[in-house]
């Protein structure tokens, strides 16, 4: 019998021919497509753009306009501009070029965002680093790479072109686990699966002042001190480091973007060793061969392939099992995110009554404090189903602070010489919230459309020149 | 040759003892033999395994499966790589489990060993290989299966296959278990019954 | 080892004789273990008091003294006297007796609590019921049954004697379904496994105005709207209930007893239909035979048969799920609780420079509702396990109340004419604690032992005489 399957295996190596040879660095996923159609036919299906979940799904939500609060809490920061909810990995060039957070560049050095925001959104990505090193590609603005970065999330990010194992791509995530003192090397093929997702599905932020790359906006996962919302928070006040500061508070404010594995790992699918892959990438059968889903998206489109192998429990009852604890979580998360608006409003009303910065010291800091948790549970997409017990905990601390300072602030106003409470702003859509803060919307929207019919197009001609100079091998 | 025969048979006024002895010997475990059913044990009827009540939550479990008709006990708990390795696996698990049964040792929740995981995680790929088996991938590189076949067992995800996930000696205990054949023959209960009276 | 075998076979198919005939009412729990003798001697070990988990466990622990804090949230009620860990069911009647709670009454007339408290304390009580009548059970003081309650918890709480089938011996678990328009005849077997503990391990109170048993203390479950946090809440404020009225802030207080039931069923293992029986009271088997363990306890103390008939991992990775929920869940409880006791202290700062009832009025509900949300999350023991994300949000929502208490506090005190934070009390033992809410300790002590030595023994005599004139009727 052993001897047989060897046969066998050998009879198989013969047979299966790959189509194409893969190149080193080949950015383009339909060149992939050629040798594995199953993966490639599931991968078009990211491009679904219809299935709305309770509180997430691919749909196009305006989460702006769904929830006029996030204009406020971001009030100075790109994100007051645009934020809709996120889709499948096809869309990720068309997604980052349509927002207004990259504004409207008429040319490569212009525009509001540094080169780096393309790190996470096309397998070009590593091609170019190779091509032009990596603090190189840190370093101008994001403009400045759009003819070269085309390609959206594939195979090349995940994918060693000549042996299909899973592989990192891309060197934040190595040198965050070299400051860990950790090696991705040891890692076993199961934890692979869900790294591969920690490339991008992580907390970041661009440092300006590394040693040896000043200049650049070095692309740094903030993990030396631990993952947990207290370690990142205390790494970036020791750093006083801030993204921003907020437009109504001055308080320097962080923002958390989707610390998605941090949390992951926090809950009982990792601690059980369930991996990102399990879920959002399950098994399915063709011909009476597994093959994995190249279609990643919320399992909740695909209950029966990815939770049900695991549970034995009706649909209608996992679905249930989801939105209990994403409602329980979001509820709370909702309440703070209204007193951290309250906490901004305040903040303001004391500065416009000539509050000192001595006064406004340990409030603004609170509220940094706050938001950053806030945002933390927020941001982290999947979190309050990946692990709700850790994200509540989270809120709940961020529910302290938050009052603390409207504690303090409501000394401080009095003190003042304001009375009673401070007015809650008429926010209810997003055109009076951003009104609210002051933004030039239609300013925003003709810029983009601008760029939209001019820069793009350019970019798009230009990189098909390139790619029509790099060949495909096929195997005779 | 005969120095050693010599050295062996015992002094003429020692041979009858020796010789019941080890008539008795032969006839107790002859007896343990029978009383255990541990004949049974060397098929590869599932009943064999459920001669012991201990098994019979499992035997409920599988027996309620789609594996019911496709893969008895041995299939999955049994090496099927080669004859030897077959029996030698058997008698040596068979031999734990009847000493730990007879010492009563026998833990609340039974849980299977190392050494077993092995085996069954292999039947279950001797079995589906086709299924998980991608030969594009191992066309480009023989060592892409391991993964699915080796680093992950089975049930970490078929968590249901084949004996559910509820595991004590009392889960299924309602089930309806084949009545093993009574292990006490008449003539002993006679003779028991008599003496009580 | 032959007759090992044999001897085996031969128990399994053994019938057993009863070797008594128990008869209604029987209170007597030796009486009963002479037919189950298995489950009664796995019931003595109810007596072990020597196992401390981090949270929990059944070791004689001072809560006061172990977290002071709690002397200030209960000033002016019983609990802040005395309060205890809870421990096996046959220490009901000694740890009722010894509590400082109960006081030192010197004849039936006399004490601080209502007959009521006996209602889930021993087997005696539905005989007492049965003899004088529900609403008569609950009228007059505890001291008044003394002498006719001294079975701790037993068979006749959970048991028929007939059938030994699972039954419902209290009146306020049926009154409390049938309000909510349920029956309890419809119970599943598997709900009876956790409904015999909902007979006691439930929120309750003592309903003093109920139509046709006025001047009674009539036990009363408060589940007519729902048993969630916010339902119960409800409840009480709609019927202006208050189990006290906090010494320092003058507080309407509610005491949350135990939801434990309550909180259960809101956690994934009630939701996959895993009973209380199931964990507390695993199968075991001794000599081929299956029986349920009565020794009810921590299942800490027993992973092995109760948590791992389901789950496939260790001992200690088990073990450490269980802490992991409950230390996140219970940092932001000991938050809130802090907080809590700062609103008190603050509101009682707040009294003294002059308060009105008008200012304090919105301040005082906050306080009740903050404190309700705290007592729900702390005295449903096993619910930062049971339950750990609707626990979390119960918590979440508390601090927020608590918050707003204090945010209208540091409004209100800086117009009475108070500068800066209100100090935080000098609290760090049960002893300055107590002196700090003002309780006569010596003197609760003297009564207490007064009543040990006195009233107490008598009762037992009494008993004793009784239960002599009890006949026990055994099968030839
Ligand atoms: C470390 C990786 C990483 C970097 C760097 C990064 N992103 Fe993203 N981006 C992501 C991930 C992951 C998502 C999907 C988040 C989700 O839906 O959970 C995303 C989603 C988006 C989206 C779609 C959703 C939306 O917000 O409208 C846009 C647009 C986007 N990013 C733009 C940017 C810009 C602009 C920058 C630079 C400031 C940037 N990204 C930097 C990983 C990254
Ligand atoms: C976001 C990460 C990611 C991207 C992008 C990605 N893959 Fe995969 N791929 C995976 C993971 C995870 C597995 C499972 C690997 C395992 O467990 O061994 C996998 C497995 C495979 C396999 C092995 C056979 C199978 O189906 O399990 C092939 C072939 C494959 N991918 C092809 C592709 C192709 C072609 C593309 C581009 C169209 C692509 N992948 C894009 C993550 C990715
Ligand atoms: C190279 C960066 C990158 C990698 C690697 C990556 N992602 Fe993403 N992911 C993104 C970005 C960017 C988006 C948002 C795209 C958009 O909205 O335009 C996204 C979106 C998603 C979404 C939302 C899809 C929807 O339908 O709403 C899911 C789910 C997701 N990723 C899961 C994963 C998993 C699981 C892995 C690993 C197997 C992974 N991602 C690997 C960058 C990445
Ligand atoms: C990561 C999770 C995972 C692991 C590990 C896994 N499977 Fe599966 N398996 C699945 C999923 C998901 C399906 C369903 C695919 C479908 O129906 O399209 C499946 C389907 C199957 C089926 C077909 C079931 C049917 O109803 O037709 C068999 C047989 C099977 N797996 C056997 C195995 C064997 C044998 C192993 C170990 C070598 C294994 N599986 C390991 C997830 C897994
Ligand atoms: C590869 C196996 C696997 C997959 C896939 C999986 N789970 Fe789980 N799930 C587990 C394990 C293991 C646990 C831990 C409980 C246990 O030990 O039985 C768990 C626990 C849970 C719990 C209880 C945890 C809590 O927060 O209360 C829920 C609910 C749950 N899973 C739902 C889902 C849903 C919904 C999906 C699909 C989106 C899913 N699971 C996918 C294996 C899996
Ligand atoms: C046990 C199953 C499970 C595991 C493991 C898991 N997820 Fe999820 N994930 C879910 C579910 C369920 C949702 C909620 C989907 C929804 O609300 O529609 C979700 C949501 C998400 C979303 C938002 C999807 C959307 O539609 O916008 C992203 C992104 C995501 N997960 C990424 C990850 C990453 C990255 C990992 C690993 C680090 C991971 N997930 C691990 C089950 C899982
Ligand atoms: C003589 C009584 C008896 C018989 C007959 C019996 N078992 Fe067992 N078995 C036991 C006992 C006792 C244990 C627990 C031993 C332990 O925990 O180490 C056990 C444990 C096991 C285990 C888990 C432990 C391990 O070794 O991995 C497996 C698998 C198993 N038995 C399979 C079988 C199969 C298959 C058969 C039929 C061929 C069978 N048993 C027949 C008594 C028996
Ligand atoms: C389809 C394959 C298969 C068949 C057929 C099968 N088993 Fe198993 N058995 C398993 C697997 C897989 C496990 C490990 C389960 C686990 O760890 O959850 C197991 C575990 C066990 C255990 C250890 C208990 C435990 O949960 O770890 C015993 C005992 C056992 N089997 C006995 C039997 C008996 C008796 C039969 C026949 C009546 C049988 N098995 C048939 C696959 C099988
Ligand atoms: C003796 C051969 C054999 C062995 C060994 C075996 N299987 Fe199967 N299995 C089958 C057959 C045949 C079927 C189809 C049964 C049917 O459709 O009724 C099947 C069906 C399945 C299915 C789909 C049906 C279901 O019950 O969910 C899964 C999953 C599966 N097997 C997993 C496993 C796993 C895991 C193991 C090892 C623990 C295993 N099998 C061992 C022959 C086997
Ligand atoms: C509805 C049932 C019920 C009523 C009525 C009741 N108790 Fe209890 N009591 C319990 C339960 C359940 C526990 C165990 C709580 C735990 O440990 O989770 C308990 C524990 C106790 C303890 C031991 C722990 C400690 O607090 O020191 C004492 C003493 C006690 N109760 C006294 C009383 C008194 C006095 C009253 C009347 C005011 C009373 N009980 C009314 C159910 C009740
Ligand atoms: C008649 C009332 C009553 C019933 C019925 C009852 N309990 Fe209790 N329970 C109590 C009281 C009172 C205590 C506290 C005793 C003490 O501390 O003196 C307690 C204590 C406990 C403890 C704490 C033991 C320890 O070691 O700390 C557990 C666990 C418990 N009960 C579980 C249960 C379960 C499970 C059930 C149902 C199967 C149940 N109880 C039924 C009244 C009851
Ligand atoms: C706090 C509740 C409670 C108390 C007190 C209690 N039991 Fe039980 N008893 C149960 C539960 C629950 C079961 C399991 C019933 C089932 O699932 O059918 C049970 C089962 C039994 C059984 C059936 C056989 C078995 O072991 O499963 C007997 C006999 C029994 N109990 C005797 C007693 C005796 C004797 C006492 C007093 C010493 C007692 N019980 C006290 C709750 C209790
Ligand atoms: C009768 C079966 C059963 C028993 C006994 C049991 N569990 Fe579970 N447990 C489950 C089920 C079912 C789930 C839900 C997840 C799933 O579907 O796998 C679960 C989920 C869990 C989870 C994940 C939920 C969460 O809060 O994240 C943990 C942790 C857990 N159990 C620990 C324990 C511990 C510790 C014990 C013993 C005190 C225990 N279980 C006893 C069946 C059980
Ligand atoms: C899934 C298993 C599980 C279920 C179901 C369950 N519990 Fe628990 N229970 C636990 C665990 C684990 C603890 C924590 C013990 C510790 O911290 O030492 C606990 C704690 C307790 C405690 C405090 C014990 C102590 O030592 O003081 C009580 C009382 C309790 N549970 C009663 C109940 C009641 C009543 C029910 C049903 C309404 C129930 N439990 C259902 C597992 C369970
Ligand atoms: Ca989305
Ligand atoms: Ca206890």
């Amino acid at each position: 019998l052993a001897s047989s399957i060897t046969e066998r295996r050998a009879e198989v190596t013969a047979t299966y021919k790959q189509e194409v040879k893969i190149k080193d660095w080949e950015p383009r996923n339909e060149v992939w497509g050629k040798n594995f159609p199953t993966e490639y036919d599931s991968y078009q299906l990211n491009s679904e753009s219809n299935f709305a979940s309770k509180y997430n799904g691919n749909a196009m939500i305006d989460m702006l306009e769904a929830d006029p609060r996030l204009v406020v809490l971001w009030a100075g920061y790109g994100f007051s501009k645009d934020y809709n909810q996120g889709r499948g990995h096809t869309y990720a060039i068309e997604d980052i070029r349509n927002t207004l957070r990259t504004g409207g560049p008429e040319n490569e050095n212009e525009g509001p965002m540094p080169s780096t925001c393309w790190t996470c959104k096309s397998p070009d990505v590593p091609r170019v680093m190779n091509e032009q090193g990596v603090k190189e590609f840190y370093t101008g603005k994001w403009a400045r790479l759009g003819a070269e970065i085309v390609n959206p999330i594939g195979c090349a990010d995940c994918h060693n072109n000549e042996t299909m194992e899973l592989q990192i791509s891309r060197p934040a995530l190595v040198e965050a686990f070299d400051r860990m003192g950790r090696d991705i090397n040891d890692a076993t093929h199961q934890e692979m699966r869900s790294l591969v997702c920690a490339q991008c599905h992580v907390e970041y932020y661009f440092d300006k002042k590394r040693p040896g790359a000043e200049g650049s906006a070095y692309l740094t996962f903030p993990w030396d001190n631990g993952m947990s919302v207290e370690k990142m928070e205390e790494y970036y006040d020791n750093k006083n480091f801030s993204d921003w500061t907020h437009k109504l508070s001055k308080a320097p404010m962080l923002k958390a973007q989707h610390p998605g594995y941090e949390t992951y790992l926090t809950g009982i699918h990792a601690e059980r060793g369930v991996s990102c892959a399990d879920c959002h990438m399950p098994y399915m059968s063709e011909g009476g061969k597994k093959y994995t889903d190249h279609h990643i998206q919320s399992p909740l489109n695909n209950i029966e392939n990815s939770c049900m192998v695991c549970h034995k429990e009706k649909t209608a009852q996992l679905l249930k099992d989801v939105y209990d604890r994403q409602d329980k979580v979001i509820e709370n998360r909702d309440k703070l995110e209204e007193l951290i608006v309250r906490a901004h409003v305040e903040a303001k009303t004391a500065w416009d009554l000539g509050a000192s910065d001595n006064q406004m010291e340990d409030i603004l800091m609170d509220i940094r404090h706050a938001q950053w948790r806030w945002d933390y549970a927020a941001a982290s997409h999947g979190a309050s189903f990946h692990s709700p017990v850790e994200i509540s905990r989270v809120i709940s601390s961020g529910i302290t602070v938050a009052q603390e300072a409207r504690i303090k602030l409501a000394r401080l106003l009095i003190n003042l010489g304001y009375e009673g409470e401070v007015p809650y702003p008429d926010i209810t859509t997003k055109a009076k919230a951003q009104e609210f803060i002051g933004l030039p919307m239609d300013k925003l929207e003709t810029e983009k459309d601008q760029f939209l019919k001019t820069l793009a197009p350019k970019w798009d001609a230009e990189a098909k020149d390139r790619e029509s100079k790099m060949p495909i091998i096929y195997n005779n | 040759m005969s120095k050693i025969i010599n050295y062996i048979v015992p002094p003429k006024n020692w041979q009858l003892i020796v010789t019941v002895l080890i008539g008795l010997i032969i006839g107790l475990f002859l007896y343990i033999f029978y009383v255990s059913n541990a004949v049974s044990y060397l098929s590869d009827n599932p009943e064999t395994c459920i001669n012991c009540h201990v098994m019979n939550s499992q035997y409920d479990s599988w027996n309620h499966s789609s594996h019911r008709e496709r893969a008895n006990c041995n299939d999955c708990h049994v090496p099927h790589n080669n004859v030897f390795n077959k029996y030698f696996f058997k008698a040596k698990d068979g031999m734990r489990h009847a000493t730990m049964f007879t010492l009563r040792l026998e833990p609340q929740v039974i849980q299977i060993k190392e050494a077993g995981i092995e085996v069954v995680q292999d039947n279950c790929i001797r079995c589906h290989s086709n299924l998980i088996t991608d030969h594009r991938m191992l066309g480009l590189h023989n060592d892409y299966n391991n993964f699915r076949e080796e680093e992950r067992k089975c049930w970490e995800c078929h968590r249901e296959v084949p004996h559910g996930r509820v595991r004590s000696l009392s889960a299924g205990k309602n089930s309806l278990i084949p009545d093993v054949r009574k292990p006490i023959p008449n003539w002993i209960n006679n003779i028991v019954n008599k003496i009580e009276k």
